[in-house]
């Protein structure tokens, strides 16, 4: 077929190309083809969320944040890079008629590179249609395994088959939100509105027993946990509206409360969506800050980002930031930390480290996106 | 050409005006402007944070004429009904309402008393373009307060789960 | 389902509410409804073309220019209002991944007061993925069948029976485009590139037999017609990029050339996509020009509204325009011409009639949609 | 704010440059550029119309990074590819090229030769936000001349139909 409609419009073509020995003269007859790959180098990845329609996925150069290509994904989408940066991995919801009808919940893996797909696979339709967030699309520790959040609003995590790609079971989680794998084996950890972190461990069907749940941690009500969590020397670091960090030891059969940290001070919060982003090489966490917080003002762009030691538990660096409500780190010894700002403009940092640590904004590249909601580096 | 930029300006800053007001205190009006555009120029001149009475401000012109100021929106994460063909209590024609919501709890200025809003999405149909986004989230809480979370599609239990606007229904006084 | 899901958030919210003696002291209680239709009065509809994703129509108030509402169609539409108004036709495609996958080409008849879904079925999904115009939607004159065009890119009409909803047919149209019914009949007329008028006549099951073709009418290399073509006084009026009307009578076996009006001066050309509107109370076409026409400005935006009294092939008028690139006209006596810019715009123009006709614009609003591409009224 | 802005000007002015030439001059440039905004200032100043070489024009600033004033687009109608993570010739990677395509017959300023530029739709995902869109037109016609017109989707023969973006590949000179 479509070598009959090569055939039929070569006639209009060629019937008007002149003798082919005047190609020599000017410009000479090119050859239309696809780029194989992105460009070698660092690269950024910054979801576009979808309301209706496509959340896009535009690609970056991680040094001066131009655009490399892109990704389409359905609507209500998160992402998630694989540890080993080889797969990015998204969920979203296909709707067939866009704005109604049956839904597709589906799961891609993409080719972080060739920004193709490696796989794509439906999972049941209950997946969440949340704003995208790290805690909603997680893999397991040796990448076999993906936790899907689910919300009818009745919430539960699938369980699929990366490597097969199939959905498995799902695990019903009520009153719970989130999950994050645990470092080994097959579990993960999720934060309840009661207070407590449950953890439920899946057997190779993707079914769970009941969970282990800890003491109640912390009050949803005075001073709730953010979902967002950054895996920090093997432990679930979670952090409050009011600024204090919650780190869970959640290796052991029944999660507990390893110790708080108050990290702020007066008239300072957190604030944002995906507002941590932790480098393990310099042990450093970076959040996002803003000041004169009040009831509502959790999700504020961040007028500076803070640096936390981990080992010391100490803000070892306050630095301007731009209005950005989400953002990542590289895992690399000099981090490196892009962040994106609620009006589509997508930010890059250089880090000074040492005592004091210092970010300085190398790059900025505005309007990449409409409605950005979580970022992601290769390297 | 600035009919696209007015109605996105519109669409957009609403969305980001709650939040950006600490951000205006923090760096003055005028370098916050400069980095932001203009238009935001009433929301953040510093006056009452949320909530407050829409109609109280009527003489400030632009703050009068923003629903998310509005008191009963104090929780709201959406496209306002009224500007999409509805009302404020009311989905647009050809639409569905939420079988499921959201719920703030928003202090009426005229008699400082607390009321349970409830936050229902209209569904079935797109986004209106130009309509007003707005982004407040007194109260708000993550997922594990499914009732209380507003950065979720609450067309989610509908038959069509299209997310087009969202209403804000006064249900009664808070204790 | 639902009423369970009711159940359990009700609990959140009661549990919540003071005592009910407390609300009679302040704010009453009130409650959520859909609103049943938009109100009663002129209306106009909007498309905005989605390249990728949902066209929205908007819907506006037809004096003030308010919106009253919005449906939602898929990819690549177009629509048509049914002559009698009652029903509010549109062709678009669905893919299944939104940017790839299975496509499914739909049909939607809409009720233009309610704005909700009276008939939606699928045709094939041959249906040109084309720029919104009214030739490639239509229905005959007795509303029974739609005539969709057809791209593959070969081209063909697809007859649909329009109270079934069903796809009846494909008639190939090899070398046209556009169909435009019979006044009355079971046939239609197409625009060919060798430089004819084809008329082709169906039978109850949509299947075609020859087509009765006109002699070479006009010049597609030198003068060529537009798509857009006008039913005036029982025949099909079409216009050239050069500015002359080309009226076809198309009631015979055989479309004939019943005359040609060139009604510009020089420096002056029609612009746009659907650029041409007809009042029959007025006997009146209003077709949108542009100055210093070269090869290639045929969709540019308008400077003037001209008018053409189609009694005496005579221009009575020439209005200023605000950079509209497709326009409508009422069907009442006195005419309002309803016009859409490149920019998302929309305006209204009263119209003066008598020995010159003069269009004044009484409203206008901006940014309404992305890229409107055609405009219809429902009085 | 400004970004979201910025972006769509880009992306919609180069849209209607092409088009507005011609209302510009009639209007003049003060009152058309005030009623559409101000950044097409250098498009609209009374510069040639299509096609001239881009390089040519290298000192004018603005017009030297208008994709759409490239001698070869001179019958293009779609986002640009080398704005969309491709090239002028190449699709972006994870794309595919269309299976068919429309031809323009464009002058090269350098050799003041035509030559024929086939364009070429890049498929199978989502426009580029903030890509330029060019909409030029010289010797389009409507569908029954369909391998020279552009307001339709060239993808349209692809597995995978979605829209992304344009390429134009100069396949010899012209009679």
């Amino acid at each position: 077929m479509k070598r009959q409609i090569h055939a039929v419009l070569s006639v209009v073509v060629l019937s008007g190309l002149a003798a082919s020995g005047a190609f020599a003269q000017g410009v000479e007859p090119e050859t239309l083809s696809v780029m194989e790959r992105i460009p070698e180098g660092p690269h950024v990845y910054v979801m576009d969320f979808g309301i209706n329609g496509a959340s896009p996925i535009y690609v970056l150069n991680g040094d001066d944040l131009s655009l490399l290509g892109s990704i389409t994904t359905g609507t209500f989408a998160t992402m998630k890079m694989s540890d080993d940066k080889s797969t990015l991995y998204s969920s979203s919801a296909y709707l067939r008629r866009y704005t109604y009808g049956e839904v597709e919940a589906v799961i891609h893996a993409w080719d972080p590179q060739t920004l193709s797909i490696k796989k794509e696979f439906t999972v049941t339709p209950k997946v969440a249609q949340a704003l995208s967030q790290r805690g909603t699309l997680n893999a397991s520790a040796d990448g076999k395994y993906l936790l899907i959040q689910n919300a009818t609003p009745a919430t539960s995590i699938t369980i699929a088959d990366a490597v097969e790609g199939k959905d498995l079971a799902e695990i019903p989680t009520p009153g719970c939100w989130t999950a994050y794998p645990s470092v080994e084996g097959m579990s993960f950890t999720t934060l309840c509105g009661d207070g407590t972190v449950a953890k439920y461990t899946y057997d190779a069907s993707g079914k769970a027993g009941q969970p282990a749940k800890s003491d109640k941690i912390f009050d949803a009500d005075k001073d709730p946990l953010y979902g967002d969590a950054m895996r920090i020397d093997g432990k679930l670091v979670y952090v409050s509206y009011g600024g204090t960090l919650y780190v869970i030891d959640d290796s052991g059969e029944k999660p507990t409360l390893a110790k708080t940290v108050p990290f702020t001070e007066e008239g300072w919060a957190p604030g944002g969506y995906n507002l941590m982003a932790y480098n393990k090489p310099t042990n450093t966490l970076f959040i996002l800050m803003h000041s004169e917080p009040f009831d509502g003002s959790h999700k504020a762009p961040a007028e500076e980002i803070w640096a936390i030691d981990m080992a010391t538990d100490k803000v070892v660096g306050r630095s301007e930031a731009h209005h950005e409500a989400s953002l990542t780190v590289s895992a690399t010894d000099d981090p490196v930390v892009y962040a994106i700002d609620h009006m589509g403009g997508v930010h890059r940092y250089a880090v000074e480290k040492g005592d004091k640590v210092t970010l300085t904004q190398t790059a900025s590249r505005e309007g990449v996106t409409m409605f950005p909601t979580i970022v992601e580096a290769d390297f | 050409m600035s009919r696209i930029i007015d109605s996105l300006l519109k669409r957009f800053d609403k969305a980001v005006e709650a939040n950006v007001r600490s951000s205006a205190r923090s760096y003055g009006r005028r370098s916050f402007l400069a980095t932001t555009g203009t238009v935001l120029a009433g929301a953040a001149a510093g006056l009452p944070i949320l909530p407050f009475d829409r109609r109280a401000n009527a003489a400030t012109g632009d703050e009068a004429a923003d629903p998310c100021s509005y008191w009963r929106q104090c929780a709201i994460d959406g496209f306002v009904c009224e500007e999409s063909g509805g009302s404020i209590t009311q989905c647009p024609p050809g639409t569905s309402t939420s079988a499921v919501s959201w719920v703030g709890t928003c202090m009426n200025p005229d008699d400082n008393k607390n009321y349970l809003i409830s936050y229902n999405d209209c569904c079935g149909k797109q986004a209106v373009f130009g309509a007003t986004f707005c982004n407040n989230n007194k109260g708000e809480r993550p997922g594990y307060r499914m009732g209380l979370y507003n950065d979720i599609n609450w067309c989610m239990a509908n038959t069509d789960k299209g997310y087009h606007c969202t209403v804000s229904i006064v249900m009664g006084q808070a204790e």
